[in-house]
């Protein structure tokens, strides 16, 4: 199988907690790989570690083939790795067509041009319509982001995310906060993505899990204890007991 | 090797008085988030307090009361007022504000003591010099000062190490939000920190008034090189104030007393004392641009 | 002891609560069960005054507590164990215990007699301690205010066997004391021992309360809404 | 966002009143209107550079004064060198001294902002604050440029068709200046790099989470910014033929800060308002008493915490 992303031996520590406890995890180009674990169990600190926010104390992470552990957070993105937040984090006073039409700029090359109105520049806006009518934002394109619906601010999170053109999507709890029929929509959108982009995803909503996942692993205090297809992880009386303590 | 030895005592009082200052502000700073330009107007007001006090009574130490108290319950009244509404919001509405407040009480001080400076001599009892080793006179007065610096700085330790309020105070720095929620008044704890700030502060101003000339404008002065001390020890670490206070005291002290004179031995005299004197009120900026190139976030960062 | 009803609550735009009812007794102990994010930490956070909530009405012994700073509602007697724990990481196991305690039958001697762990630690700071010393320090923070109602937001989760057995056991012997509680979790197996009354919410709205035993008469109702 | 209708015809009406402000100074027998209207227009300039930094990219500088100090003593010393003739004469001319005196300055900032950015937050108001200090004291210490006392300047720079002593023809090279850089912020305002300063604001973590590495944009327009003061500073110098080390003094930085906040933070022309009542202000209470700052101080702490949208914003309707 080929790599997409590699975790060799990750360990992450905050004082006396261990957070990451020599991770190994591998993601093949285009699978969606859930990461699922009780809270506390490190699965934020994981996605801080590939995204480049938290540096690993051991251990490296390679995106195909290449190490990219010392990598700065943009030049992560730059070379088709990108994040999303949980708690949802856009520009605020710019609108849903201009957070992502920042995106669009930012990718097609440095931003030192002074002069040229950019606001309606096709360049950039054109793209970014395309971007929000496929996730279905087409009709809020001018409404300030604050102003959004929460459900459509994880919408604008995903589109921002998608428009960096990433080899490798990290979604950090994309359905925190959704309502079932928000979540649904959200997980067609992933289903519809599945081949053309890898994920690496973290969720608490299990049906959403099962519904994307080609494989998951399940972390507890840092260290992952299984890692294999849904239905087996469904039937893994371990994982039962992560998940419920059921000892 | 004398001079050196007087030099070095000098810095250390110097440093001495920074730290008294850099302290208040940087618990200030840590446990509520509020970065407060006007703590240099308080050192301004503990100052005049006391050497008007002085002036009017005779008394040094009638003066020194004077000085703390005023410095104590204008910071609290200041804090009830205004800077509590601060807390919240963002740093340059807090930078505006206190601005203004430092615009007001300059101008006040001005109308109540006129723009010529105030002096206030050293009491009786801490003028003259003592020989602290033979041949090397120093004056009582500073020396007095480095003794009630270090208590100070020592009494402090102990407050925040192993008071309850110090706890708090701690603990407030990472998890404000926490402390209150397990009941503890944090209005009331903000309040009380920072009438300590402003107390240091006007410990440093009224013990001041006998070296330095008391006037209008005298706390900004000292409130940018705070800045220097805190941004080189850490920001909200106390820790890090007196490593900041110390090491900047230092500098400047002797910076300013050796630079012309090791500058004449490679130029003429008077550009010598031109650029050294330039240089030396450079000096601790440029420290803190090496510092800052070194460890951005300060010799000690604080936790969190 | 504590009411909440119809309780709504959002954070900017977006509502996350919709209408919560819960009632604690004295002595009781009652669980607030629910997937993540279901509301149960809003609804927590709303009771101390960290949140204001939208409509709705929360009492304690009978005071309303709307526009209650949390400091006055925790002086009240309710005792927060807030969830992720944050103990103070700067201070010494002892010094998180006196803090903010508030004087009472609980002493620093018998929260080391509840958790001996603590004791070995006393003067480490709590940044050096695991997971499960870390969760124990919290609750032991919370018993030192001598509240009259304990809660609790996910104080097992993430833990080693273990150390959940060790606190579900220390709940276990508040309760025989008479000690009020309200605990969030998911741990349905624990809590079919512990509480008394159990309170299921979905989506931001109370969706079932009842007992242990018409939870169990009712086996689709574990399924559906805390089921893996 | 959009200017609204009420906000268009405020700027022309003002816009009509600075232009005819010689012939109503003329009319009212009052020469000194155009001395104020130039210092207006000087510190508008300066403010509105300083906006670009505050309220577009939302790093709010303590140090501005720097700048605009550097750039007034960079004429002033190259004068200074003129007059004794170790400086050829043409380094009076306006069309090489100001632009010397931008470069200057935006060459400094370069320096001392590649060091200020290293940190953010309160770090960042504090640094700022402290270098401009520093570079206060170096002209205080500088006797051979006049130290404490300044240094005085015989005659303004020489812009082409122009008489050395016409104060209307200067006040109105000082308003085609300020109406120029309003002109060019605004175009920055909207072009890529300043969407990008707009982003950095609301929201860096993101923006670095998109691809963006901040460091080098901040940078970029902390010296864009300091160019701007750096051409006020000269202009100011020439305004009253006398730089002192007053320019470089920390409560000019507080001053401009002042003016973007009260005019309007992040409004391009906001700032101009700002400046232009703090220089009314200053000289409206000035005629009552001499300790005017004891009224300004308050009015400062009422703004700040009762009317963030500042003038321009109240102009629009906005609070």
């Amino acid at each position: 199988m080929t790599k997409l992303l590699e975790l060799r031996g990750l360990c992450k520590r905050f004082g006396g907690l261990v957070a990451t406890d020599a991770l190994d995890l591998v993601i093949a180009p285009g699978e969606i790989h859930a990461l699922i674990g009780p809270n506390g169990a490190g699965k934020t600190t994981v996605i801080g570690q590939v995204a480049g926010e938290l540096r690993p104390d051991a251990g490296s992470i390679h995106l195909a083939g290449a190490d990219i552990t010392r990598l700065s957070i943009p030049a992560r993105v730059r070379a088709g790795l990108t994040r999303s937040f949980q708690v949802t984090s856009l520009l605020p006073q710019s609108s849903a067509l201009e957070n992502v039409a920042i995106v669009e700029q930012l990718r097609q090359g440095h931003s030192f041009r002074f002069w040229r109105d950019a606001g309606g520049d096709p360049a950039r806006t054109g793209p970014a319509r395309a971007m929000l009518e496929r996730v279905g934002l087409a009709a809020r394109a001018d409404i300030p982001a604050e102003d959004l619906a929460h459900g459509e601010q994880r919408q604008l999170e995903l589109a921002m995310a998608l428009a960096t053109q990433p080899r490798l999507l990290l979604l950090d709890e994309p359905m925190a906060g959704l309502g079932p029929t928000e979540s649904a929509a959200m997980t067609a959108l992933l289903a519809g993505l599945k081949g053309q982009v890898a994920m690496l995803l973290v969720e608490h909503d299990m049906d959403a899990v099962f519904a994307l996942a080609d494989r998951v692993t399940v972390l507890l205090h840092g260290r992952a204890i299984a890692c294999d297809t849904p239905a087996s992880i469904r039937a893994n009386p371990a994982v039962r007991d992560a998940y419920l303590g059921e000892a | 090797m004398t001079l050196l030895l007087e030099q070095l005592l000098n810095g250390l009082q110097y440093g001495v008085m920074l730290f008294l200052m850099a302290a208040g502000l940087t618990l200030v700073f840590g446990i509520m988030g509020l970065i407060n330009l006007a703590h240099g107007s308080l050192y301004m007001v503990g100052a005049y307090a006391a050497a008007w006090v002085q002036q009017r009574t005779g008394s040094f130490l009638a003066g020194l009361a004077a000085g703390l108290s005023a410095a104590a319950v204008l910071g609290m009244a200041l804090e009830a007022a205004i800077l509590r509404r601060l807390y919240g919001r963002d740093h340059l509405d807090q930078v505006l504000a206190t601005f203004g407040i430092i615009l007001f009480s300059n101008e006040a001080v001005a109308i109540l003591f006129g723009r010529q400076p105030m002096m206030a001599g050293p009491p009786p009892w801490l003028a003259g010099a003592v020989e602290i080793v033979p041949g090397v006179p120093y004056p009582v007065y500073r020396l007095a000062i480095i003794v009630v610096g270090m208590a100070v700085a020592a009494g402090l330790y102990g407050l925040i190490a192993h008071t309850r309020i110090g706890m708090l105070v701690r603990a407030g720095a990472t998890h404000r939000e926490m402390v209150g929620a397990l009941g503890v008044r944090i209005g009331l704890l903000f309040t009380a920190v920072f009438g300590l700030g402003a107390l240091l502060a006007g410990l440093a101003g009224a013990l001041t008034g006998p070296l330095l000339s008391v006037q209008v404008g005298m706390g900004e002065r000292i409130l940018i090189t705070t800045f220097v001390v805190i941004v080189i020890g850490g920001l909200g670490s106390v820790r890090g104030a007196l490593a900041g206070a110390m090491l900047v005291g230092m500098v400047d002290t002797l910076t300013r007393a050796f630079l012309p004179g090791a500058l004449r031995e490679v130029m003429a005299a008077s550009d010598a004392d031109a650029l050294g004197a330039g240089l030396s009120s450079m000096a601790v900026f440029i420290l803190m641009a090496a510092v800052l190139l070194w460890r951005p976030r300060g010799l000690f960062p604080a936790h969190g | 002891m504590l009411s909440i009803r119809g309780l709504q609550a959002a954070y900017g735009h977006s509502p996350v609560l919709f209408g919560i009812d819960l009632d604690v007794g004295a002595g009781e102990v009652v669980s607030l069960m629910g997937r993540n994010g279901m509301g149960k930490t809003t609804t927590i956070r709303c009771v101390m005054g960290l949140m204001r909530g939208r409509a709705g009405a929360i009492t304690f012994h009978g005071r309303d507590l709307a526009g209650m700073p949390p400091h006055a509602i925790a002086r009240l007697g309710i005792g927060l164990v807030p969830e992720g724990r944050l103990v103070f990481p700067t201070l010494t196991v002892r010094e998180n215990l006196l803090a903010t305690a508030r004087p009472g039958a609980w002493t620093v001697a018998r929260i080391h007699a509840l958790f001996p762990r603590l004791a070995e630690r006393a003067q480490q700071r709590a940044a050096t301690l695991s997971g499960g010393e870390q969760q124990m320090l919290a609750i032991g923070r919370a018993l030192m205010t001598n509240p009259r109602l304990l809660v609790l937001d996910e104080a097992t989760e993430g833990l080693a066997p273990l150390i959940r057995a060790e606190i579900w056991a220390c709940l276990a012997a508040l309760k025989a004391e008479g000690q009020s509680i309200l605990v969030v979790d998911k741990n349905l197996a624990a809590l079919r021992h512990l509480a008394d009354r159990m309170t299921i919410i979905e989506k931001g709205r109370t969706m079932w309360s009842g007992t242990p035993a018409e939870l169990d008469a009712g086996p689709d109702l574990a399924q559906r809404f805390l089921g893996v | 966002m959009a200017d609204t209708k009420r906000q268009a015809m405020v700027l022309g009406v003002c816009l009509a009143l600075m232009v005819a402000l010689p012939a109503i100074a003329a009319w009212t027998a009052r020469p000194d209107f155009v001395t104020l209207g130039s210092q207006i227009a000087v510190l508008a300039i300066a403010a509105a550079g300083l906006d670009l930094l505050i309220g577009r990219t939302g790093l709010p500088s303590f140090g501005h004064a720097a700048w605009f100090g550097l750039g007034g003593y960079a004429v002033g010393i190259m004068a200074v060198h003129a007059g004794d003739g170790s400086l050829p004469g043409w380094v009076t001319q306006a069309w090489f001294a100001w632009p010397a005196a931008v470069l200057v300055a935006a060459l400094a900032a370069l320096v001392i902002g590649a060091l200020c950015l290293r940190t953010g937050g309160v770090s960042f108001i504090m640094i700022t604050l402290a270098f401009a200090q520093m570079f206060y004291f170096l002209f205080v210490a500088l006797s051979a440029y006049g130290g404490d006392d300044g240094l005085g300047m015989r005659r303004r720079n020489a812009v082409p068709g122009i008489g050395p002593r016409d104060d209307v023809a200067f006040y109105y090279v000082c308003l085609v200046a300020l109406v120029g850089v309003l002109f060019l912020l605004r175009r920055i305002a909207r072009s890529r790099f300043g969407l990008v300063l707009d982003g950095i604001r609301q929201n860096e973590r993101r923006m670095m989470a998109i691809g963006l590495a901040p460091y080098r944009y901040k940078l970029a327009a902390f010296v864009i910014s300091a160019a701007i003061a750096g051409l006020a500073g000269a202009l100011h110098v020439n305004l009253f033929r006398f730089a002192s080390p007053d320019l470089l003094h920390w409560t000019m930085s507080g001053e401009l800060m002042v003016m973007v906040v009260l005019g309007g933070i992040g409004t391009v022309v906001g700032p101009v308002f700002g400046a232009a009542a703090m220089v009314l202000l200053h000289n409206f209470l000035a005629q009552w008493t001499e300790h005017w700052m004891i009224v300004m101080g308050p009015i400062l702490v009422g703004v700040v915490l009762l009317a963030r949208a500042g003038i321009w914003g109240a102009i629009g309707g906005r609070r």
